[in-house]
């Protein structure tokens, strides 16, 4: 299924884009979304963790996505 | 009646603007904290700052620190205005005014609401050096 | 570089006053404290405050509360400013600003400041209600 | 001696007056003013305690008065 993945801050800049839309399995996880993205994206491990919002709310790890969600990934907030 | 402004802009932030909204006659004291662009991090001289947000969750997590330090202060409005964009050495990123009847309280609510603010709402600063620039908080 | 601002006044406070003294462009953040007139005091209606004070003592213990601020706290600047006189509902008796490197030192000043005014400075109010007034604090 | 006295805030009101000027013995201490004060000006009684300052400085109970000393009497504060 196709969710589309939105980058912020440093992740912008590492990764080279803003959005992207990415083909995942039925029922993976937030965990595993983080895994698979590192993977592709390895230059991620440059920065500390990077939390993840679904459709514009933090998500734990263990959440499970759906079809047409909208992820976007939040490296260390520094507003203020 | 409205009891919170919520506002990310990349207008000039308003001191007076903050204060009107929060300011009733039930209120003995406002507790007001202005950010300020500082013109050095870890002695390096900074030469602006660029403020970038996911928006609408950035607004919303806003409007969560508010409605929260309404439920747990004994607070009567709350103001929380940040601004986007590049900055200057003295501008200012972030306003946050509350009131209430008395002034421990606003102290309280003001404290938590920049305290929370800087680890939940997603708006990011790259700052700019004279040779080079670096997103705040992002490397180990 | 003057680093504390003093006012004793019947004129209207001004807060962008204040924070346009303590700005600073080693700062990161500022604090201040707005005191305004309430309109009620244990369920009686105010109509207005009368101020008044023992001047050159009230400015000599401002000054104090300034001096030791910036002694006790890691602050760059600090403004007081009290007003005098009669002021209604909605009007300010008193502002004090802060600036520092960091923001905590500033909540902290602040807090310090206005609640040492409080116990130190020789100001008097006093209330006046529909059918009556009184010197606040001054029975048992 | 002779010291002047001013009074603030509700003591002006009790005592119907801003300022007098008062003989006092040599070696009079703050403790003792306070003392003559309240006897000559009974309806001082009415109030909290007070303070005294001399010169625009708060002074202790001990400390002891010199001639043309400006004294003040101030009742409890509610600046701010």
């Amino acid at each position: 299924m196709e969710i589309q993945v939105l980058f912020f801050g440093i992740t912008a800049d590492l990764v080279g884009k803003n959005s992207i839309i990415l083909l995942v399995e039925k029922k993976t996880t937030i965990k595993q979304l983080k895994y698979d993205l590192t993977k592709e994206y390895s230059s991620l491990k440059n920065i500390n963790d990077f939390a993840i919002a679904v459709n514009e709310d933090y998500a734990e790890d263990n959440l499970m996505l759906k079809k047409g969600d909208i992820v976007a990934i939040i490296p260390p907030v520094s507003g203020g | 009646m409205k009891k919170t402004s919520v506002l990310l802009t990349s207008n000039k932030l308003n001191i007076q603007d903050c204060y009107d909204f929060v300011q009733d006659a039930s209120c003995g004291g406002i507790a007001v904290f202005i950010g300020a662009v500082r013109n050095s991090t870890e002695n390096k001289t900074v030469t602006l700052l660029d403020f970038s947000s996911y928006e609408p969750m950035a607004l919303k997590e806003i409007q969560k620190i508010a409605d929260t330090a309404l439920e747990k202060f004994s607070i009567t409005k709350i103001a929380i205005h940040h601004a986007v964009g590049e900055l200057k050495i003295g501008d200012i990123p972030v306003i946050i005014a509350v009131s209430s009847a008395h002034r421990k309280a606003a102290f309280e609510a003001c404290e938590y609401a920049i305290d929370t603010l800087k680890k939940t709402v997603p708006i990011w600063k790259k700052e700019h050096f004279e040779n080079g620039e670096v997103w705040v908080n992002s490397h180990p």
